[in-house]
C-alpha cells in the first residue's frame, strides 16, 4: 500500500466532511449497517483516514448502496457521522468521475 | 428505650390498627401477591415430590416461564427448601429437603 | 452499652482451644469438606469446640470466637483459613477485643497450603493435620506482652521528587518533624522536565514550585540536596540512617551559582533540573539522622531503548518521548510547523510501548536478562498529550500514532484522544509480533524517514508514513536504587519496582513496619496517583507514630540465664545485627558471662536456638515444646 | 419526623464503602473521632457485593470483611447505617454541619440480634437487589450475610402487617411504625467517598434494553460467581443451564457519545477479565470471549494478569459490539465487525455480560456546595497535588466520587483524603485552642 495521505481529510472538507479523524474505527457502523457488506462503511472512512483516494474511486460504487437509514451516526460513539461522510465521498467520488473520467471497474 | 407500652411480643393493638387503616391498599396488593406467591411454591414443591427435576421440567409440569422457575428454585434453596441434586445433561436437578 | 467487662479467663487454666475453620466463602469449602473437618477437629485432644462460618474474617464469625471466649467456654484459639499474613492480626484483635491475650492464638493456613494446591479427601486429609498441628501448639501457648517501644516523632522522606515533596509537607503539617533527602542538587524530580501535565495541561514547575515553597517555609522539614544514604539500621521507631552530602558536580554547580546571582527569595525553578530550595552542601560531610519511619520515595527513570530498537542510537531522528517533551518546550511557541534544531519538522510519528508490555518470545530481554513486562500507564496519556501540543501550536505538523492499546483510563484521559483525533492525529494500531518499522526513506517523500507498519484498522495491510522524526512513547523503570535496596534489605517484585505488603490491605506498606512507599518506586504512576500514595504514605507514618511509641510483636528471643553458659554461640549465628549482646551478671558471688537479647532488634529468626548448645534460648510464641507438640501432632495419625 | 438529634465528631465521612471504611479508619487510627453516614442498611459499599478482585484474585470479603469489621468495632469511629445525607454546609464558624435523615428500618437496631427469625418466618418473597435480582429475600431481612450492622430491615411496601415477624422476634426489636430520625452532625472536617453507580440496562436499545433474559450486567455476573451467590454456581437466568459460550461486551455504555458518557469508566476491562478467568475456573470447558476496543490493563501486575487470561484461552475479539439480539433457545446473538477476518459477523453465546457505563453515586447539586466536572464527578481546585482537595476548604473527596477508580486506587486516595483530613483538623484544632 502506498504512503498514507493526511492531507486528504483536509481536501474532504470541500466536500462537506469534518469529522474523518474522529472516528476511532470501532467498527460499530460496519456492524450496525443493515447491508451487512464487509466492512461498509467503515471501510471507507479508514480509507479517508489514511487519505487512499485510489481505493476510494477504485470502490467507488460501494457508497452508491448506502440506504441513508442514519444507524451508523445514531449509534457512533464518536458522534464522527459515517452517514454525513460517505454523501461527502459520493460528492468527491463524482467530482473525479467527471474531471478525471474515471470508470469504476 | 423503655416504652411501656410495648409488650414482649410485638407492638399496642392500637398502634397496628392505625398502620392497618394508613397502609390499605399495600396491604391488599401483598396479600394478593402472597397468595399467589404460595400458589406457585406449593406447585413447585408438588412437582418435586415426584423426584428431582430440572428447571424446565418444572416448568413444563406447573406451566410457568423457566426463569420464573429459577427464581423460585434459587429463592427456596436459599431458605432451605430445596436443594441442588444431580447435573443431567446442561443442566441440574433440584429436589426437595427432607 | 453498660461495661460488664468479663474477667480476663484464666490461662492458667485447663487449656480449652476452640478450633474455627472457615469456608472462605469456597476458596476451602469447594475443596476441603469443611463440616466432616469440623468435627473431627472436635476430637483433638485439648479442643473444647470447633465451628465454622462462610467467612470468620467477617463480623459475624470474629463474634462466634469472641463469644466463646467471653463464656469461658474456650481460653486457646486456632483459626483455620487463609494465610497468616492476610488476618493473623484481625484475629489476635478479635481475642483482644473480647477480653483474651491476644497471644494465645495460632493460625492454620488451610487456603494458600491446602484448598489451593489440594484437592479431594487428601486436602481434608491435610487440613486436619496442620489443624491438630496448631491445635497442639494452642494448648502449650501462654500469654505475652507486646513489646512496646518509643518511636520519634520524626519521619525521613528519601527522594524529593513530586511524592517526596508531598510526604514531606503532609508529615510536617501534621506535626512530625521531616528530614528530606535528595540525590541531586534539586527538587522535583523526573517532574521537572515536563512541560506541562497531561490531561489538563497545568504547568510542571508550578506543580514542583508551589510544593517546593512549602517545604522552604516549613520550620519542621531540612531538606539536604547533594545527599546518600550510605547506612541504616534500626526498627520502626527507631531507625538510624547514615547520611553522607557531598558538594554538587561542577556542571550543576554552575547552574547553581549562576541562579545565585540573580538574587535571593523562595525556591528557584531550572528546567529539566528543578527547583533549587537553598544551597548546596559546600563540603563533603556525615551525619546520622534518628527517625521513626523512612518514607521512600526514590521514583522512576525512563526506559533508555535499545541501540537499534526503532532505529535509536542510530538515526538521530528518532528520540525518545521524555526528549521531545522537552524539545517541544523549548521550541518557538508556534508557527506554521515545528523547527527543531533549525530543521523543519513536518511529520511526527509516535510509537506507544516502547519498553513497555514486553511479551517473552516477542521482544528482546535487555543486558541484565529483564523484559519489562507491566504497563507503564502514563504513557498512552503524555503521547496524546504531546500530540495535541504539536497539533494546535504547529498546525502545518503532522501526527502519527502507533499503537497497541490506547490506555486513556483516567479521568480527562479518553477526552484526551477524542481530542487528538479531533485535531487530526491520525492513528495506527498494530499487533505487538508486527511492530512498526522505522527506515530511511528511498523514496520521494521528501522525509528522511518512513515508518511501515502491518495495520490492524486497515484490515491488516501495510502502511507507510513519512517521518521527519520518530518519538518512542518509553516506559518506566524503577530508579536505580540497588545499593538501598541491599542495605535496607527491600521487597523487590518480579517487575523490578518496590513491592508492597498487599496491594488493597497494605498498599503503602513495606513488610518492615515502618518502611513506607511513595509514587513511582513502587509502580508507574502519573503525578495525580503519586501525589495520593505519598499523602497515604504520610497517613500512615503519622498513624505508626502519633501516640509516640509503636507497639510491636514479642516473637523475640529470650535467654534463660539458669541454662546459658555464656558460649556466644548465638552471638555468632545471630542475623539481627546487634540483636543478641553478652553480658556480665553476677551468679553466686562470680561473675559470668551470659547472652541477652535486644527485643527491638530481634528479628525472631530462630537462628539463635538452633546452634545454643544448652537449649537455653527460646523465641517466645515459638517455643520448641510447641514445635515439638506439632510434629507429634502431624506425625501421629489424626484420623486414629 | 421523629426526634432531632445533634451529635459532635472530628470528622465526617460520606459514604461506607470501601474509600469511606478505609479514610475513617486512618482518620480514627490516629485518635480523631469520625462518623460514618451510610446510605445503605450495611457499609461494605460496592466491594462487599463483588466475588473476587483484580490482580490478585483475594475473595472480595476476605478484604472487605476485616476492614468492616475493624471500622465497626474502633471506639473512634460511628456507624450510620440507612441514612441520607440531606444537605451539608459549612457554618459560620467553619464547621461542617450535616444534616441526615435515618430511614426507619422497623427494627430497633440496639434491641435486634440478628437471628434472622423474622426473615425465615417472614410469608413476602421480594426480589433480592443485593444478588442481581436473581433470587429472593423477604420483606423483612438482614441485608445480606456479612452485612454490618446485622441488624434487619423491613420494607414496609412489601409488608402486610401479618405480624408474623413481631411474634417470633425473640427480643421485641419489630418497631412497625418507627419514623424517620433526623440527625444533625457537626463536625471539623468531612470526607465524601460517595462512590458510582451502573447505568441501567434498559438504557441501550441497540443491547435488548433489558429485555434479553441471557444478558446480565457485569455486577449480576458477579454475584453468579460469589460464593454464596443467587445459585452457587453459574447458571444462565432464562433456565438455569449452564452456559457453554460466555461473552462480555466492554464499553457498553462507556466511551460512547451517544449514550452520554463519553468518559472511560476505567475497571470495566480488568474486572470483565477477573471474571472471565474466574468462569474458566468454574466451568472450564465453556468458551470465553472479550469483545473490546481497547484493553485499559494500566495498574500494578494488571497487565501480566492480562497476559495469563489470553495463555489461558479467552478470545480478547477487538470489536465494538453493535447489536444484541435474542436468538433460539435462550442463546443471544451478538453483531459485530470481525475487523481482519471479512468484516461483518455474528456470533451465538449462552450469556452475554455487559460493562456498562459508570456514573457518580451522588450528586451534590442542592445538598452542598461542592462542584462537579463535566463528567458529573466531584471535581476539586489541585487535581495534580491534591486530588482530594474540594472547593469547600475542609472537605475532601476520595475514591469513586472523585472519578472511577479501582479499588487499589481507591483505597490509597482514601487514605490520602485521611491525610489531608487530619492536616486540616490539626490546624483547626489549634487555630481553636488559640480562639479559647
Amino acid at each position: 500500500m502506498a504512503f498514507v495521505d493526511l492531507s486528504f481529510s483536509e481536501e474532504l472538507e470541500r466536500f462537506g466532511v469534518s469529522t474523518t479523524l474522529d472516528c476511532f474505527n470501532c467498527g460499530t457502523c460496519a456492524a450496525i449497517c443493515p447491508l451487512i457488506y464487509e466492512h461498509f462503511p467503515r471501510r471507507m472512512v479508514r480509507y479517508a483516514q489514511i487519505g487512499a483516494r485510489d481505493r476510494i474511486l477504485e470502490n467507488g460504487v460501494e457508497l452508491w448502496r448506502c440506504l441513508h437509514c442514519g444507524l451508523c451516526t445514531q449509534t457512533c460513539p464518536r458522534e464522527a457521522d459515517p452517514g454525513e461522510l460517505i454523501l461527502g465521498l459520493r460528492r468527491y467520488v463524482l467530482h473525479h468521475w467527471r474531471r478525471d473520467g474515471h470508470v469504476p471497474s | 428505650m423503655g416504652n411501656e407500652q410495648e409488650t414482649k411480643k410485638g407492638v399496642d393493638k392500637e398502634v397496628m390498627k392505625a398502620l392497618r387503616a394508613a397502609r390499605q391498599e399495600t396491604i391488599r396488593r401483598v396479600s394478593a401477591q402472597v397468595k399467589e406467591q404460595k400458589k406457585i411454591i406449593a406447585s413447585i414443591t408438588g412437582e418435586l415430590k415426584k423426584g428431582p427435576r430440572t428447571v424446565p421440567e418444572i416448568a413444563d409440569a406447573v406451566g410457568l416461564l423457566p426463569r420464573e422457575v429459577l427464581w423460585w428454585i434459587a429463592s427456596l434453596k436459599k431458605y432451605g427448601v430445596v436443594l441442588e441434586g444431580e447435573k443431567q445433561g446442561a443442566y441440574f436437578a433440584y429436589r426437595l429437603a427432607e | 452499652m453498660e461495661d460488664q467487662r468479663t474477667p480476663l479467663p484464666d490461662v492458667a487454666d485447663e487449656p480449652r482451644v476452640g478450633v474455627y475453620i472457615c469456608h472462605c466463602g469456597g476458596n476451602i469449602s469447594d475443596h476441603v469438606d469443611v463440616e466432616a473437618l469440623c468435627e473431627k477437629a472436635e476430637k483433638i485432644p485439648g479442643v473444647a469446640v470447633a465451628r465454622r462460618n462462610v467467612f470468620m474474617c467477617s463480623d459475624p464469625g470474629q463474634e462466634l470466637i469472641m463469644e466463646d471466649i467471653r463464656s469461658g467456654k474456650v481460653n486457646r484459639v486456632v483459626v483455620a483459613s487463609c494465610s497468616p499474613s492476610l488476618h493473623e492480626s484481625t484475629f489476635r484483635n478479635a481475642l483482644e477485643r473480647a477480653g483474651a491475650n491476644p497471644y494465645v492464638y495460632e493460625h492454620a493456613n488451610i487456603r494458600e497450603q491446602v484448598s489451593w494446591v489440594h484437592h479431594g479427601d487428601p486436602a481434608t486429609e491435610k487440613a486436619l493435620k496442620l489443624i491438630s498441628a496448631a491445635a497442639a501448639k494452642a494448648r502449650l501457648l501462654t500469654p505475652l506482652e507486646p513489646l512496646r517501644v518509643d518511636a520519634r516523632r520524626r519521619a525521613t522522606v528519601i527522594g524529593a521528587g513530586i511524592a517526596g515533596l508531598r510526604a514531606a509537607v503532609d508529615l510536617a503539617r501534621r506535626g512530625l518533624e521531616v528530614v528530606l533527602l535528595e540525590k541531586t542538587p534539586f527538587a522535583g524530580g523526573r517532574v521537572a522536565s515536563l512541560d506541562r501535565l497531561a490531561p489538563t495541561g497545568e504547568a510542571a514547575s508550578e506543580a514542583i514550585l508551589s510544593l517546593a515553597r512549602q517545604v522552604m517555609e516549613h520550620p519542621g522539614i531540612s531538606f539536604h540536596s547533594c545527599a546518600r544514604v550510605v547506612g541504616f539500621d534500626g526498627y520502626v521507631g527507631n531507625f538510624s540512617l547514615e547520611v553522607e552530602v557531598e558538594p554538587p558536580a561542577p556542571e550543576d554547580a554552575a547552574v547553581l551559582s549562576a541562579l545565585k546571582s540573580e538574587g535571593e527569595g523562595g525556591p528557584r525553578f531550572v528546567p529539566s533540573r528543578g527547583a533549587v530550595l537553598g544551597d548546596p552542601p559546600a563540603a563533603q560531610k556525615r551525619f546520622r539522622v534518628d527517625t521513626g519511619v523512612v518514607v521512600l520515595a526514590t521514583g522512576f527513570q525512563p526506559y533508555e531503548p535499545r541501540k537499534g530498537e526503532y532505529g535509536y542510537g542510530e538515526m538521530p531522528e528518532v528520540v525518545t518521548l521524555p526528549q521531545f517533551i522537552e524539545a517541544l518546550r523549548d521550541a518557538d511557541a508556534d508557527g506554521s510547523f515545528l523547527t527543531l534544531g533549525g530543521r523543519p519538522i513536518r511529520s511526527v510519528a509516535m510509537i506507544h510501548c516502547v519498553g513497555s508490555r514486553q511479551i517473552p518470545g516477542v521482544h528482546e530481554e535487555d543486558a541484565s536478562g529483564h523484559l519489562n513486562e507491566y504497563c507503564s500507564r502514563t504513557c498512552c496519556s503524555a503521547t496524546l498529550f504531546a500530540a495535541n501540543q504539536v497539533r494546535t501550536r504547529y498546525p502545518g505538523t503532522r501526527v502519527f500514532e502507533f499503537y497497541r492499546d490506547i490506555r486513556a483510563y483516567g479521568r480527562g484521559q479518553e477526552e484526551l484522544y477524542q481530542e487528538a483525533a479531533h485535531n487530526r492525529v491520525l492513528f495506527f494500531r498494530f499487533e505487538p509480533e508486527d511492530p512498526p518499522r522505522v527506515e530511511r526513506a528511498d523514496g520521494p517523500t521528501g522525509t528522511p524517514l518512513v515508518v511501515r507498519v502491518k495495520d490492524t484498522l486497515t484490515f491488516g495491510e501495510e502502511v507507510q508514513v513519512p517521518a521527519d522524526l520518530v518519538v518512542l512513547a518509553v516506559g518506566m523503570e524503577p530508579a536505580g536504587i540497588q545499593d538501598l535496596v541491599k542495605m535496607m534489605k527491600l521487597p523487590v517484585g518480579a517487575d523490578r519496582f518496590l513491592l508492597e505488603v498487599h496491594p488493597k490491605l497494605r498498599p503503602v506498606e513495606l513488610a518492615t513496619t515502618g518502611m513506607l512507599l511513595a509514587g513511582t518506586c513502587q509502580a508507574p504512576m502519573d503525578v495525580t496517583e503519586a501525589c495520593n500514595a505519598a499523602s497515604a504514605a504520610a497517613s500512615k507514618a503519622s498513624a505508626l507514630l502519633a501516640k509516640g511509641c509503636v507497639q510491636l510483636d514479642p516473637f523475640v528471643a529470650e535467654v534463660d540465664w539458669d541454662k546459658c553458659r555464656g558460649t556466644g554461640a548465638c552471638v555468632e549465628a545471630c542475623l539481627g545485627d546487634g540483636a543478641i549482646e553478652r553480658v556480665d551478671v553476677v551468679v553466686d558471688g562470680e561473675t559470668v558471662r551470659r547472652a541477652q537479647v535486644v527485643s527491638a532488634l530481634c528479628l525472631g529468626c530462630g537462628a539463635c536456638v538452633a546452634v545454643c548448645p544448652t537449649g537455653a534460648i527460646q523465641v517466645k510464641g515459638s517455643t520448641l515444646a510447641q514445635f515439638e507438640a506439632m510434629v507429634d501432632a502431624i506425625a501421629s495419625d489424626p484420623a486414629a | 419526623m421523629g426526634t432531632c438529634q445533634t451529635l459532635s465528631y472530628d470528622a465526617l465521612v460520606v459514604g461506607g464503602g470501601i474509600a469511606g471504611l478505609q479514610a475513617a479508619l486512618d482518620l480514627a487510627d490516629q485518635d480523631y473521632s469520625v462518623v460514618v453516614v451510610e446510605r445503605d442498611a450495611s457499609i461494605g459499599g460496592t466491594m462487599i457485593r463483588l466475588s473476587k478482585v483484580f490482580p490478585t484474585l483475594d475473595c472480595a470479603s476476605c478484604i472487605t470483611t476485616p476492614k468492616m469489621a475493624a471500622a465497626a468495632h474502633h471506639d473512634k469511629i460511628t456507624l450510620l447505617t440507612y441514612c441520607e445525607l440531606e444537605t451539608m454546609e459549612r457554618d459560620d464558624r467553619g464547621r461542617v454541619r450535616a444534616v441526615v435523615r435515618q430511614k426507619p428500618r422497623y427494627v430497633d437496631e440496639d434491641k435486634c440480634i440478628g437471628c434472622r427469625q423474622c426473615e425465615y418466618h417472614c410469608p413476602v418473597y421480594v426480589p433480592d437487589p443485593d444478588q442481581g435480582n436473581f433470587a429472593a429475600r423477604k420483606a423483612i431481612c438482614i441485608p445480606f450475610s456479612n452485612a454490618v450492622p446485622q441488624v434487619a430491615v423491613m420494607d414496609p411496601e412489601s409488608c402486610m402487617l401479618c405480624g408474623t415477624c413481631a411474634k417470633v422476634c425473640p427480643t421485641g426489636a419489630v418497631v412497625y411504625d418507627q419514623q424517620p430520625r433526623k440527625i444533625v452532625i457537626e463536625a471539623l472536617t468531612a470526607v465524601v467517598a460517595t462512590g458510582f453507580s451502573v447505568t441501567p440496562l434498559e438504557d441501550k436499545a441497540q443491547y435488548g434494553s433489558g429485555t434479553i433474559p441471557n444478558v446480565i450486567t457485569a455486577l449480576q455476573m458477579e454475584r453468579l460467581l460469589a460464593p454464596h451467590g443467587p445459585y452457587n454456581r453459574v447458571l444462565r437466568p432464562s433456565d438455569g443451564m449452564e452456559p457453554d459460550s460466555i461473552a462480555f461486551v466492554q464499553c457498553a455504555g462507556s466511551r460512547d457519545k451517544s449514550m452520554g458518557i463519553p468518559y472511560c469508566s476505567r475497571i470495566c476491562c480488568m474486572y470483565a477479565i477477573k471474571q472471565a478467568m474466574l468462569l474458566s475456573g468454574a466451568l472450564p470447558v465453556a468458551d470465553i470471549f472479550i469483545y473490546y476496543m481497547d484493553i485499559r490493563a494500566f495498574g500494578k501486575g494488571y497487565e501480566q494478569f492480562f497476559q495469563n487470561a489470553r495463555a489461558m484461552g479467552i478470545q480478547f475479539v477487538k470489536a465494538k459490539v453493535a447489536l444484541i439480539e435474542p436468538g433460539e433457545d435462550g442463546a443471544v446473538t451478538v453483531r459485530y465487525e470481525d475487523q481482519l477476518n471479512g468484516g461483518t459477523t455474528t456470533a451465538s453465546h449462552d450469556l452475554v455480560v455487559l460493562s456498562l457505563g459508570k456514573v457518580p453515586g451522588w450528586n451534590p447539586e442542592g445538598r452542598c456546595a461542592l462542584t462537579v466536572g463535566p463528567d458529573g464527578f466531584i471535581s476539586g481546585p489541585e487535581p495534580k497535588l491534591a486530588p482530594t482537595r474540594t472547593v469547600e476548604e475542609g472537605i475532601f473527596a476520595a475514591g469513586a466520587a472523585v472519578g472511577l477508580k479501582d479499588i487499589v486506587d481507591s483505597i490509597a486516595e482514601a487514605s490520602a483524603a485521611a491525610m489531608h483530613a487530619a492536616n486540616y483538623l490539626q490546624s483547626r484544632k489549634k487555630a481553636l485552642e488559640a480562639v479559647a
